[in-house]
């Protein structure tokens, strides 16, 4: 199967939005779109464990690789493993409930809807790159579509969050680029299969790691330069806060893993400050939520704690430390997906997201308060939902380092567990339970598209929440091809 | 008789460009300037047509160039001073200090 | 050996009852909800005592040893090839006990329920939760692996904070189970490093391997997990220790106790399911269940006993002070556990000398029945006095005889009168400490005589005192929500659980427990010992009367006594000021000098930083801009001094 | 002979027709300015073809005069550029009494860039740049009426003047240290002894003048601001193009003796000119003075670029201008019709223009994305490529420096889209009726910006006819 039908159907989409006339228009067909989205990577998914169960056990399924700029050996290549097959499904999921979710978007809402199309695409593309150029090309090609949606669409201090969210991310993507010509000059080409198997020198991994590193890692919130996070979320409209948190973030966790596997030896030389700044930021992440009174800012806030989780995974450096960043970001693109779009219904109704000014919405809404509560509930871990899978197997990976200092993060990070219990228990206690204001007393439920949305996203954290199996079964044999690079060290010195 | 050696006739012509150059940079009225800058433009063509004479004597690349140099300093006089007008009749002045408008 | 599989029903068809009601109960079925609710669950009730009855009576012996029958076994989440989370099923003698206790005490729940919460809102969401609860118990009861355990517990817990905050809109309730649930995580995140370390050493995470591997004093797991050593602690003391505050979290010990008070917020008969008979009693099962690993490890072992101890002194005192009759209850409910407690931390494994973890099950098994026993009795007269509190209550004995007899017996049951069900386990487990450690006996000694102080100090409160106005509480009775039969004592559902249970608490006393459930699974001979036995007897006898004199009439003696102990008395009037410790910590300490902080700086310092970066790029900017002064002549110089620089570095400097 | 002539000089010849057939109109009737532009249009576009047909390498007036692929191709860009600026000052010069002067004037510095393109010899480099620099002072003055215009102008003028004496002198250091003018035979010359090395700086400088490299860029801004949009963009694309051509020209081809520090001199020249460039356009609210200032930056990534000194280097280049004629002059276009139709030429002006005119903002927005670099829009690529191309020579301290520096310049971009889109603004710029000509100008660079990029035989045709060192 053709993987460009993941690049060419948003952009067919995003097309037809652009010739569409009236709000009914351009939403059905991004609708239309979304879904076929959805069925596509369902039925990749399909074929792709049909080939796996066919005994097809090569590291990249459905691979295919054009010439493009044939003078500097840049490729069009393109494939999918079991990591970015499981990114892709996140990502289809949650283009769909962005799209029920900003059902009513009447502002401009064909700009609006084109550029969350546009967004979609340029994750799609990143996820089933093989070439790193191909994959910087995508990654930059999603970050123009979120500065104008925060901007144009947002809340409160809109321009300056888009602009904020836009230079950090940028200058991600600098250092970026900077680490892929090093890798480039030193192995001259950008396949990351190439480059797998060739290798690049101890020396310059050294030296170019922190480069892709730290570039990917702001995307992915790393500690400290995760700052876009709270204003960027805060300030966009919801959907494009879902698409932030559960795909944009991803993007960048996903380069890291991919850069780690490529330059193991500097993975393994720099892992220590790679651990140490994940459990910075997953400790300091859960205790700043716990201040914010903004049910915005308070989800935002615990993402840089649970996207923690995901270098932490990947700092640890061992296949099942790996498997629970992978599972991790899957499951916290889901689950805050699911709590924007919930934060998002509520505001639509009360006009305010200050948590002290909410109250007893259980009464009012039960269905988009049981939401909240859901989601909150996968946040802080609770078994059947994907947040506990994913916490609990990064802690077992973690845990095999024996190492005194790895052990401490490893308890550090447990502790926030408890603390995330603390603000999503406060925040529900206060906005969701207790007494209910008046005018606050006759607001409506959920619509259909809402309810739509989120059951799709509870069924995904369900799914992964109690038959984790499944997924394992997905990424575990991709886990094991990168552990397997990842044994390579010292190979080169 | 004894005639001047190059390095000599090198000194005067750099004395006068950088003389051309001063000028240039002290005056403030526009007619000056250029002329200063004209004064720039003949040490380069005492430079040219020294060493011709005095180190490539069998061709005349040198003297060539002199001559069409002399030729586009006029020209870029004439434009020059057309434009000096110009700025004379919007400004009331040909002092280079009145046309500081744009800045920054 | 048979097969067991039919005991995955138990545990499946309240979850089925949960999801149904969850989705649909709501809309549809708030009318059925309890019946649907009750009758799923009187099938498992029904399973589980076949469930018992064949393992105990049929097939669970093999030459006079019960065996661990592990029933399923399914590889849920695979960590790494050796280390996995598998759902499984164990049946052993604890475990089919736990059964029998969870699924009869919960039935009884549910029945009282029908009448006690009639005509709530959200009547199907109640049973919903309810079921979940019990789901999730039963779960944690079957858990075959040490991570299973876990998911449950965790389950457990949030089902309890569902339950608790059940009248959402009643803000101390929302901040109780907020409390519950929290104190709870606090322990559990002991409970999971403890796994990790288990784990780890153990290269295992099922139950049963860990045992064999810990036990075999050989084998290399075992060797690196004593050798390996943290603190001066051998990570065995640590793994072990940090399971237990696990354990201690959920049994509400010292001083992980209080939210188990607060949590009285939620409505009686889930007090009475939850916070009596089974989920406190969790963390006992939980160290009974590693109980043989627990016997290697004689610091870990040594915790446990004095924490059980000073849990089961500490909450007596308290308990004879409070006024809230289910706070009395919850603080007995702690001192209790805490029996059990120190019943298994003085015991040793298999044999005679297994007699405290024999004894520590026994009273597990015997308190479950009288202690939902006083739960409910006390719901029904709250239901009908629509309070709390001793003082609105009195001479309501005339009023629901019923309740009183039941509660009557419960009373001399906990107070450990024969031949009530908690004379005999309190027996055995006094017997034990005897034996094996006489400071723990003298506690045990005298907490049992404040048990029949503080119990009896609550009877009397309620059934005599003041002579009841039949008018008050008829008014009350008019009031309330729910029509009352003739004498305000509620619906006959609500009568019905009263009077099983106590029944069972009268008999389940002899049950030949010490042949059924022993550490090592053999049956053990225990004899109850008149000689040994006047002691506590008489003590609680005194008690009785002391309680009997003081509250029987209304009198100023207890006023007295109480200004005469002064200073000791508010002390623990307020609890020993625990709670407020723990406010000092979170909101003095915490907030202000951790979240605070770091929500600043974030702002302010690492983003301060970012913006600083642009502030300062702009700055530069700004105080460049003379460069370009519009005066062509700088233009030149500039242009000159270009050529100067360029000239110099490239002739002089980089040659 | 007399047919190899015409073939080679094929080019300049339509100019020098154009040019004089344009005299002859202006002595005879006045036609309707109307006429006259869409014949200049056509005209242009048959220039602009005359470069496609029959490619011939040679060389003319012993060696004065040489031609290739390569010049044949980058003659090509600067005649695509001049049709495009011409058909966006369409509105402008509409009402224009001296519409043919400024043809006049603009043909006539093209085609002095052509021989300046072509030149193998000094003096003809010399002749060309001159010839290509003065009619453009002319030019700058062409508001007469406008105070800033003529300011401009005289700025120019007089500085540009200065810069060709120091160039001269170059020159003639050159000439004495080597004793030839000519292209071919001065490399055998280069020893790069101090007086030599100063020369080289001083036509460096003077180069550096011309593409407006910090510190000899002073006089862009100012120049930018005061004259007409046409001439600004002129003067923004075309003119740093052809020398920009000349320079890689001469550096990899003459100077290549002293490689190693032109290398050097440019990484200089390229850092500064990267961050004065960005510095100074953050503040800017002038449009025409805010594109100069970060056509400065882009000129310092161009540096980059050739610094590379690879056939990938002098390819990135061109490749880099083919993308950044599309994207500035889509840029400049949007400006010049609202400049000629509102007269506004401030960014605050531009606040809420995407409520009254989405197309014009979609093409503005797209122009500037492809400054930034944007993908998928062109600029990505060519600035990509450029800075690819530095990397080569392993200095990753400017690698790093530049990438960061393009974060700044992110900033200055997205303030502009941010100011088109998200400010509320209660006088915006009222709908616009676009003249079709500029209309189609416009699209045709967007296409462009599009196309360009994604499509690569572009860069691989590019690379194949294009120099390494």
């Amino acid at each position: 199967m053709n993987l460009t039908l993941l690049i060419l159907l948003p952009l067919l989409t995003a097309v037809l939005i652009l010739l569409a006339k009236g709000l009914q228009q351009i939403r059905v067909i991004g609708l239309t779109g979304a879904v076929a989205q959805l069925g596509l990577a369902g039925w990749l998914l399909k074929s792709f464990l049909a080939e796996r169960a066919a005994g097809n056990n090569a590291a990249h399924l459905f691979e295919s690789n054009q010439t493009w700029f044939k003078a500097l050996n840049i490729n069009y290549h393109i494939g999918i493993d079991g990591i970015s097959l499981a990114m892709i499904l996140l990502t289809s999921v949650i283009v769909v409930a962005g799209i029920l979710v900003s059902w009513t978007m009447d502002k401009l809402s064909k700009e609006y809807f084109f550029l969350l199309v546009l967004l979609s695409m340029g994750a799609y593309g990143f996820f089933i790159s093989l070439d790193l150029f191909t994959l910087f090309f995508f990654l930059e090609v999603a970050v123009i579509p979120k500065f104008l949606l925060i901007g144009i669409w947002g809340s409160g201090d809109k321009t300056k969050s888009a602009m904020k969210l836009a230079l950090m991310l940028m200058a991600g993507s600098a250092l970026v680029m900077v680490g892929l010509f090093g890798v480039y000059y030193n192995t001259h080409t950008f396949d990351i299969v190439q480059i797998t198997q060739q290798g690049i020198p101890v020396g310059v991994q050294k030296f170019f790691f922190p480069f892709a590193f730290v570039g990917f890692g702001i995307f992915a919130a790393l500690f400290p330069f995760h700052t876009w996070v709270p204003d960027g979320h805060a300030s966009a409209p919801t959907a494009a806060s879902m698409f932030l948190a559960g795909i944009s973030m991803k993007l960048g966790g996903y380069g890291c893993l991919r850069i780690a596997s490529l330059m193991p030896d500097a993975a393994h030389a720099y892992s220590w400050i790679i651990i140490l700044l994940a459990t910075i930021a997953i400790i300091y992440g859960a205790f700043a939520t716990m201040m914010q009174t903004d049910l915005k800012y308070i989800n935002a806030y615990s993402s840089i704690s649970h996207c923690g989780f995901v270098i932490l995974g990947i700092g640890m450096l061992n296949k099942t430390s790996i498997n629970g960043a992978v599972i991790q970001m899957v499951s916290h693109g889901l689950m805050t997906a699911l709590f924007f779009a919930a934060i998002g219904m509520i505001y639509s109704r009360t006009h305010t997201r200050i948590v002290a000014q909410l109250g007893g919405l259980l009464k009012a809404m039960p269905f988009i308060s049981t939401v909240f509560v859901i989601a909150g509930l996968c946040s802080l871990g609770l078994p059947g939902f994907s947040g506990f899978v994913a916490e609990m197997t990064v802690f077992m990976g973690s845990w095999q380092n024996p190492d005194g200092a790895y052990r401490l993060a490893t308890i550090l990070s447990g502790a926030s567990i408890v603390v995330t219990a603390v603000y999503i228990l406060r925040a529900t206690g206060r906005a969701i339970m207790g007494p209910i204001s008046d005018e606050h007393a006759l607001l409506a439920d959920a619509t259909w598209n809402e309810k739509l949305a989120a059951v799709l996203l509870i069924v995904g954290i369900l799914i992964i929440g109690l038959a984790p199996f499944l997924i394992n079964h997905l990424i575990m044999p991709s886990t094991d091809a990168i552990m397997a690079q990842m044994e390579k060290v010292n190979l080169l010195k | 008789m004894q005639e001047i050696p190059l390095s000599q006739i090198l000194f005067v012509s750099t004395a006068l460009f950088f003389i051309g150059m001063y000028g240039l940079f002290t005056r403030r009225n526009l007619i000056t300037m250029l002329m200063s800058i004209e004064l720039m433009l003949n040490a380069v063509n005492i430079n040219f047509v020294a060493f011709n004479k005095f180190l490539f004597p069998d061709n005349l690349d040198g003297l060539f160039f002199t001559l069409f140099i002399i030729t586009i300093a006029a020209v870029e006089a004439a434009v020059a001073i057309a434009i000096i007008i110009n700025l004379y009749r919007s400004h009331n002045s040909i002092d280079v200090d009145d046309a500081t408008e744009m800045k920054y | 050996m048979s097969n067991y599989l039919y005991i995955l029903w138990i545990p499946l068809l309240p979850l089925a009852t949960f999801v149904i009601l969850g989705l649909f109960g709501r809309k549809y079925l708030s009318g059925i909800a309890g019946i649907l609710g009750t009758a799923s669950l009187l099938t498992s009730t029904i399973l589980s005592f076949v469930a018992a009855k064949q393992y105990f009576f049929v097939d669970g012996k093999v030459n006079g040893i019960f065996q661990k029958i592990v029933a399923l076994k399914y590889t849920w989440l695979e960590f790494s090839p050796n280390v996995s989370i598998d759902l499984g099923i164990i049946v052993d003698p604890i475990s089919v006990m736990m059964l029998v206790v969870v699924t009869s005490v919960s039935l009884m729940v549910h029945v009282f329920s029908l009448g006690y919460m009639k005509g709530e809102e959200r009547f199907a969401t109640y049973y919903a939760f309810l079921s979940l609860f019990t789901f999730s118990m039963l779960g944690l009861i079957l858990s075959a692996n040490i991570f299973q355990v876990y998911m449950f517990w965790e389950l457990v817990g949030v089902s309890s904070f569902l339950l608790i905050s059940y009248y959402f809109n009643k803000p101390s309730a929302v901040a109780a189970s907020k409390k519950a649930f929290i104190v709870t995580r606090f322990a559990d995140l002991g409970f999971l490093i403890g796994i990790l370390i288990l784990g780890f050493y153990g290269g295992t995470l099922d139950i049963g391997l860990l045992i064999e591997r810990f036990t075999s004093i050989h084998s290399t797991q075992f060797l690196s997990i004593t050798s390996a050593s943290f603190l001066g602690a051998s990570m065995l003391t640590w793994g072990l220790t940090l399971v237990f505050i696990g354990g201690a979290g959920k049994s509400a010990m010292f001083p992980l106790h209080i939210w188990l008070p607060d949590a009285m917020e939620g409505p009686t008969p889930v007090s009475a399911l939850i916070h009596a008979a089974t989920m406190v009693v969790a963390g006992v099962y939980l160290v009974a269940r590693l109980f043989p690993v627990f016997s290697m490890d004689e610091t870990a072992l040594t915790i446990v006993t004095y924490v059980g101890a000073s849990s089961a002194l500490f909450a007596a005192v308290i308990a004879c002070t409070q006024t809230d009759i289910k706070r009395v209850l919850a603080y007995s409910t702690m001192s209790q556990i805490g029996y059990m407690m120190f019943a298994l931390g003085i015991s040793k494994n298999g044999g005679e000398n297994g007699l405290g973890y024999m004894a520590s099950m026994f009273h597990l098994f015997t308190h479950a029945f009288f202690k939902s026993l006083l739960f409910l009795g006390a719901g029904s007269v709250i239901h009908m006095v629509h309070s709390n509190e001793m003082k609105d209550m009195g001479g309501l004995r005339k009023l629901m005889p019923v309740t009183h007899v039941a509660f009557l017996i419960a009373c001399l049951a906990i107070a450990g009168i024969p031949p009530f069900a908690g004379f005999f386990s309190k027996e055995e487990i006094l017997t034990a400490a005897f034996h094996e450690n006489k400071i723990v006996y003298g506690i045990a000694l005298f907490t049992a005589a404040l048990t029949s102080f503080y119990m009896f100090r609550l009877y009397f409160n309620i059934f005599w005192s003041k002579e009841a106005t039949v008018a008050a509480h008829a008014h009350d009775a008019h009031t309330s929500h729910d029509d009352h039969s003739d004498h305000g004592e509620g619906p006959w559902v609500m009568k019905l659980p009263l009077i099983i249970l106590a029944a069972c608490a009268v008999g389940v006393g002899f049950v030949p427990f010490s042949q059924l459930v022993t550490s090592d699974g053999a049956a053990l001979e225990t004899h109850v010992d008149v000689v040994f036995s006047i002691a506590p007897v008489v003590l609680s006898v005194l008690a009785i009367l002391l309680a009997a004199s003081f509250y029987k009439n209304k009198n100023e003696k207890s006023d007295k006594v109480a200004s005469a102990f002064g200073g000791f008395y508010t002390a623990a009037y307020k609890k020993f000021y625990v709670d407020e410790v723990y406010i000092f910590i979170t909101k003095k300490i915490i907030f202000p000098f951790i979240g605070q902080p770091i929500a600043w700086a974030d702002r302010n310092i690492v983003d301060g930083f970012m913006l600083l970066l642009a502030k300062t790029t702009a700055k530069i900017s700004e105080s460049i801009k003379g460069l370009q002064s519009g005066k062509v002549q700088n233009y030149a110089l500039y242009f000159f001094g270009g050529v100067a620089v360029l000239s110099i570095l490239f002739i002089y400097i980089w040659k | 002979m007399i047919y190899n002539l015409i073939i080679q000089l094929r080019q300049e010849l339509v100019l020098t027709v154009l040019i004089f057939l344009l005299l002859f109109i202006k002595l005879g009737k006045d036609r309707s300015n109307e006429s006259i532009l869409n014949f200049i249009n056509v005209a242009l576009l048959i220039n602009l073809g005359a470069g496609f047909c029959c490619h011939e390498t040679g060389a003319l007036f012993n060696g004065m005069f040489n031609t290739n692929v390569l010049i044949v191709f980058e003659k090509d860009l600067l005649n695509l550029a001049a049709l495009i600026i011409s058909m966006q000052s369409y509105a402008w010069l509409k009402e224009s009494k001296h519409l043919i002067e400024f043809y006049l004037l603009i043909l006539t510095s093209l085609l002095g860039m052509f021989f300046m393109i072509s030149s193998g010899n000094l003096l003809m480099f010399y002749l060309g740049l001159e010839m290509s620099t003065i009619p453009l002072a002319a030019a700058a003055n062409f508001d007469l009426t406008k105070r800033k215009s003529s300011e401009a102008a005289m700025k120019l003028i007089l500085s540009s003047a200065f810069s060709s004496a120091i160039l001269l002198l170059g020159i003639s250091f050159l000439y004495g240290t080597s004793g030839t003018l000519t292209f071919s035979i001065l490399t055998a010359h280069i020893n790069g002894n101090p007086l030599q090395m100063f020369a080289f700086i001083l036509l460096i400088s003077g180069f550096a003048f011309k593409i407006s490299a910090v510190p000899f860029h002073l006089w862009t801004a100012d120049v930018y601001e005061g004259s007409p949009v046409a001439v600004t963009s002129f003067l923004s694309v075309i003119s740093k193009a052809a020398v920009l051509f000349t320079l890689v020209n001469l550096l990899y081809k003459v100077f290549t003796p002293i490689a190693s520090t032109w290398y050097l001199v440019l990484v200089v020249l390229a850092a500064a000119t990267i961050l004065i460039g960005n510095l100074f356009a953050i503040r800017q609210d002038n449009f025409k003075r805010f594109l100069a200032f970060s056509s400065i930056a882009q000129v310092g990534f161009i540096l980059i670029g050739i610094s590379g000194s690879s056939q990938i280097g002098s390819a990135s280049l061109i490749y880099f201008i083919l993308i950044y004629i599309f994207s500035n002059l889509a840029a400049f276009g949007v400006v010049s019709v609202v400049s000629a139709l509102t007269g506004k030429e401030n960014i605050s002006d531009f606040k809420g223009f995407y409520k009254t005119n989405p197309m014009l903002s979609w093409v503005l927005t797209i122009a500037l994305f492809s400054l930034a670099g944007v993908p998928p829009t062109a600029g990505f690529f060519g600035k990509l490529f450029l800075m690819m191309a530095g990397a080569a020579k392993g200095n990753y301290g400017l690698i790093t420096f530049a990438a960061l520096n393009m974060v700044i310049s992110f900033y200055y971009y997205l303030r502009v889209v941010k100011a088109i889109f998200m400010d509320e603004n209660a006088t915006p710029i009222e709908k616009l009726q676009v003249p079709a000509v500029s209309k189609l100008a416009m699209y045709i660079c967007v296409a462009g910006v599009i196309v360009t990029g994604l499509a690569s035989v572009v860069y691989d045709y590019i690379y194949s006819i294009s120099i390494g060192l």
